[in-house]
């Protein structure tokens, strides 16, 4: 039955169903039993599942996650949350050094089939490190995948295929979507991970990006109708592993690309995709790829944030410069 | 700076191992029906003023933890973290520090912070979103809220090895949770205070949850006071909602810091009476019961009861605490109310002394954004 | 899996607090003259074989250890971490284990890979470099060597958990040495494995430094073993160049996991008679006289005394052993010495099951650069 | 008097010149005391000025970070040692909430200044975690300085100015460059942090590294005179400030960019400069930027790292492919 699903229930019922399907599927970290996780994400699962199949630990995100690593070795489908994005740095060392690394230093041996949920990115007027996008941190560490849906069908699809994945998979969570709506029918099963979805077609210019930027794009384009702009958009679904291919597709078409994320522009993962586009497209360009992000300076108190964060104007004005290059 | 000195700092003795243990009662002046009995080694060197300010700060800790919370649901605060219950924790602890002391509290300490003549409208700025802090550290000597968990521990620690080097005579207090204890920060904190014998307090207000998870989730530990056997310090253990009992063990701690021997560790036993914060629901964790037990156990009751029998609470101070806080309330909510942010340039203000020259481009495109939308108003 | 249960888990009793500091001295059974003394509680359940065998593998452990040494000076190792003067700590602690038992090692646990029936060899290729590991985790139950401090102790939590919850009889055992129990993981293990009962053993080999940096410097606890009680857990504390103490003492700790009463802490006092590795110079910080009031307290000839005494020594084993040992020795040159590197473009094979497309052409890339390589040879 | 100073030595004199000179200049870390540091880049300061400058931490990064924080709200500047690249990690919650933010977080009261001294790169045949290029990790991070030396007397020069810095500095220290020679009279002083320099002129392409890369660089540009190119080197020296004006400048000269880093290529600092160039200099570039560093695997076993890590020939092939583009 087609209903109005949100984000949040698409993610509830994809670790639900996991968890029925697989008996080795296991829920932890900090207040995701009785509490169902701050966000209620994983509300119902203790009470469903029991104490060893879903649990709160202690305080310590590295524990968490280093606790996830032997739990993997074991035989289990560890299914860590990180409370917040800002909360993710404690776990650095076990994710950089463990979680991306542990296959390639076993010759093979030892796959860690290990989710790591964070809710990330801002929007919600959070207090200081609840509202972070450190998706690129981990881009740049091999041996991950980094993914991140846009849609709620999407949610369900892209976290189920997560858990089953033999590996360790960064799963972000647009927090600032968790309410957004979308008549689906559960269980979804939308495209791979890896392969990139052109959400609407164009001609003009393409916007990429992926989590919680989907929509802002989304509205970008419908906006810029007025403008006489027909912009597709292409939602990335993930950064590792990268869909160069659909990306390069459209920018063929269109010539103009613009990548939007909340995450610092300097060094963030914008400047991957302007580097594999200008080389894989270079002579289909008609200007540099542009980026649209937030500034180069931490994220801002929650009164300030609206003037940090990409949001239609900021695209649609990178649009114009991209079309007057 | 005094530290070109190389003789070897003075080493403080080494705890003796057979009276590491905390007691298995926390210590308690003030029975729960506010009668006082004095508990060896820990004396109360206090006036009758001092009484009646320990009073002073725990009601007005209250009210303005209360405004705190009004603004909030009238929607002029994000979110607000209560301290509702543990004001003699808070108050009792941050009493038995000096004047040149300092203070590294996480996002709680709105007690600490009015005994430490902290501004509390200020510290709200954080919690409405105005900028990410506001009140003055230096000039305070309290540190910035710190919201990711027991980090600030370690700024407490390496702040007190400074004073340690530098001979002066500071004792730093870090406040933390029973949650934060799990991290590996605090560890490390108290760790490398020991090691270098710094004055640091490490102050834990166990006030028996960490969001939903509750401590016997968080430790195996028979009490928060055992961990400082790890790190070969003492460990002691306070009624958290005795404020005396609080002062009292703090004092110790603070005043063997101050002798050069040592960190210490406090752990203050409490309840959070209210909800994690604005944005938690209790009731899905935790009993009516449990926190009508609690309830019975309010700081503020017994001690009135205390006072009542010692003569040191008469109308007329009651009156002027009232006005007292009447006045911090609105200073709060002239602090806080329908503030406004700044000049959004200002985000490019403060990351660097010298900010890279893309901040001018980034700078301008803000400025552009601004204008574009003033004109589209 | 079984752990669709939702009954809940048998919980451990809580370690009297009485109870829970370590004896100030740690528990001996062999004197530094090899007479042997027993221990209260500390019960040895040894045949005449196995004292045999913890001799053997001592031996066979300090012979390994040479052998790499040399391999390391003739240029076929890069680095490698020696274990002389912990033989009697890491074969006596892992003799205490069962088959069906894990491992979870630091860099410095050829002993008791040895014990674990971990081809030393294998383990090599990790120091000369031909990959990052070379041994099979899972066949042998013997983790990766761990090589950023203290981050394996997680991993041993989690796979205790994982047992656990899996009502599965598996003991874990996790090594790590007196640093790196400042580091915060090995505190988040101990806290993770305490709160779920977790079948976890945390060895602590002390051996009195951290590179340069010695015991003093890196905690003010009285002994490592006291840092068990702030996670309410029991603290042992071994002799570790006693092997029967080491084994016993470790026995009564995996004992207890095994019972489902949790995990413990077990410090082997002990000593790295050689360098931190072959590429530290340990001249610089410590003292030859330190060097020989150690050696004088070796491990393996404390044993030999007492075996010697006891009749269970003779020629032919000590031949035997001898055989074995230059079979293990021949075994781990012949594995390593000019032992080449695999196809470089593996590389590509073994990080991801579902590489991604990028693969490809990086994969075609490297060929490019082999074959020209070759081409320019 | 000018002599042969190695990176090693113009490192270690550049800490005890700034002890020297200013007494709230305090050293700390893993085995700087009495050892003088794993590489002796600190060799001999505990000797000179006593415990309470130079000391031993204990076995811990966050707490060696986390302390330094505490210890420059006292009013001291640390000069922190992580004692190598692959054990940052335990350090990055410290990093990056809290050194890079607490001068925005205080409105500008609490200036740390921190200089976070890490040796970084590959080959000299460690084993693993020991080699390391995290440099992309922090350039993203705003608020931090992000800086690396490829000679000698940058080496002394840039050490002084990160350690006088009121900003935060992350110091890349290219290790496998630490017996490399200069001659050079110390104390040198070269151009300021944030200025990219030339280190080669030349008109066919561009060259930009910065830290080890530089040396190879130049080693590549020599020998790429026997292809007949005239190949510029330019010596980032920062990533942040990055000094886009020196970069752009060259790429308007020569037309064609290659830029080269040993860290894993996708989301490296490669990207960021490829982004940048492209959109500041679009239609002088002749073909896109070509980006050179390690494959996006994890840092491969010693003997297998040569394959790993770009060299000469890797550039040239690269240059090759530009100029044929
Ligand atoms: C590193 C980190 N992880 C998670 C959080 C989210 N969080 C905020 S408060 C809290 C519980 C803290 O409990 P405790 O230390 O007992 O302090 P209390 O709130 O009870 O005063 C958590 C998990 C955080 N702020 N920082
Ligand atoms: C996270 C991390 N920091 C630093 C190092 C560098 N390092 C390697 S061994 C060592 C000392 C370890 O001392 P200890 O834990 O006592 O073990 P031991 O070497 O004495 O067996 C250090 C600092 C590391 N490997 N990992
Ligand atoms: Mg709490
Ligand atoms: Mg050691």
């Amino acid at each position: 039955m087609i209903v109005a699903i949100t984000m949040a229930q698409a993610l509830n019922t994809a670790l639900h169903d996991a968890m029925e399907d697989d008996d080795r599927v296991v829920v932890f970290g900090e207040d995701v039993g009785k509490l169902g996780g701050v966000f209620r994400i994983t509300d119902k699962l203790q009470e469903r599942f029991g104490e060893t199949r879903c649990f709160d630990t202690p305080l310590a995100e590295s524990g968490i996650v280093g606790s996830a690593v032997g739990m993997a070795i074991y035989g289990y489908k560890p299914v860590v949350e990180m409370q917040f994005d800002g909360f993710t740095y404690p776990a650095f060392e076990q994710i950089v050094s463990h979680v991306a690394k542990m296959r390639n230093r076993s010759r093979g041996t030892l796959t860690l089939p290990i989710t790591i949920r964070i809710p990330f990115g801002g929007g919600i007027g959070a207090v200081e490190h609840h509202s972070e996008s450190p998706e690129n941190f981990f881009a740049h560490v091999a041996g991950l995948k980094v993914v991140s849906p846009g849609t709620p069908s999407d949610g369900y699809s892209l976290l189920r295929e997560s858990i089953a994945s033999p590996d360790p998979v960064i799963f972000f969570e647009p927090k600032r979507r968790y309410w957004l709506k979308e008549d689906a029918e559960l269980p979804t099963q939308t495209e791979p991970i890896g392969k990139a979805v052109v959400r609407r077609e164009g001609t003009t210019a393409t916007l990429f990006a992926y989590g919680p930027m989907v929509k802002t794009c989304m509205e970008a384009a419908a906006a810029a109708e007025d403008e006489g702009w027909d912009l597709e958009v292409v939602d990335l679904r993930s950064l590792t592993p990268f869909d160069a291919a659909t990306v390069v597709e459209s920018v063929k078409k269109t010539g103009h690309a613009v990548v939007v994320h909340e995450a610092q522009v300097f060094s963030g993962f914008g400047a991957e995709l302007a580097a594999q586009v200008t080389e894989r497209a270079f002579y289909h360009l008609e200007a540099p790829v542009l980026r649209v992000g937030g500034f180069d300076i931490p994220y801002p108190a929650a009164k300030l944030e609206e003037f940090f964060l990409p949001d239609v104007d900021r695209i649609l004005d990178t649009v114009e410069r991209s079309l007057s290059f | 700076m005094s530290t070109a000195s190389t003789e070897p700092q003075a080493t403080a003795p080494t705890v003796d191992p057979a009276t590491m243990l905390p007691p298995e009662q926390p210590v308690q002046i003030l029975d729960d029906e506010g009668n006082l009995h004095e508990v060896e080694g820990f004396p109360l060197d206090l006036k009758d003023e001092d009484f009646r300010n320990l009073y002073r700060y725990m009601v007005l800790a209250r009210r303005v933890d209360k405004q705190a919370i009004n603004l909030q649901r009238q929607g002029q605060l994000g979110v607000y973290a209560s301290l509702l219950g543990q004001e003699a924790a808070q108050v009792g602890g941050a009493y038995a520090l000096a004047d040149q002391d300092w203070v590294f509290p996480s996002y709680r300490e709105m007690g600490a912070a009015l005994v430490r003549g902290v501004d509390p409208g200020k510290i709200l700025h954080l919690f409405r979103g105005t900028w990410l802090s506001n009140h003055d550290v230096k000039e305070t000597q309290f540190g910035l809220l710190s919201i990711p968990i027991g980090t600030q521990a370690l700024h407490a620690a390496g702040f007190a090895m400074g004073a340690k080097f530098d001979r002066k005579d500071i004792v730093v207090m870090s406040y933390f949770g029973d949650g934060a204890t799990s991290e590996g920060d605090p560890h490390e904190a108290m760790n490398f205070a020991a090691v270098y014998d710094a004055p640091c307090i490490f102050f834990v207000q166990n006030n028996q949850y960490a969001i939903s998870v509750p401590l016997s989730k968080q430790t195996k530990a028979p009490t928060i006071a055992h961990k400082a056997v790890g790190y070969g310090m003492p460990g002691y253990r306070c009624d958290g909602n005795d404020v005396l009992a609080s002062y009292a063990v703090t004092r110790q701690a603070v005043d063997r810091a101050r002798r050069g021997e040592g960190p210490s560790l406090v752990e203050a036993v409490t309840y959070r009476m209210e909800a994690h914060t604005t944005a938690d629901d209790p009731t899905r964790y935790r009993t009516p019961e449990e926190i009508e037990e609690w309830k019975r156990r309010d700081p503020i009751a017994r001690f009135e009861t205390f006072l009542e029998k010692e003569g040191l609470l008469d109308d007329e101070f009651r009156a002027q605490i009232d006005e007292e806080a009447k006045g911090y309330a609105a200073r709060m909510r002239e602090e806080i109310y329908d503030a406004p942010h700044g000049d959004p340039l200002e985000l490019f203000e403060h990351v660097y002394v010298d900010p890279p020259p893309s901040y001018e481009e980034q700078r301008s495109l803000l400025r552009r954004e601004l204008d574009a939308s003033k004109a589209g108003e």
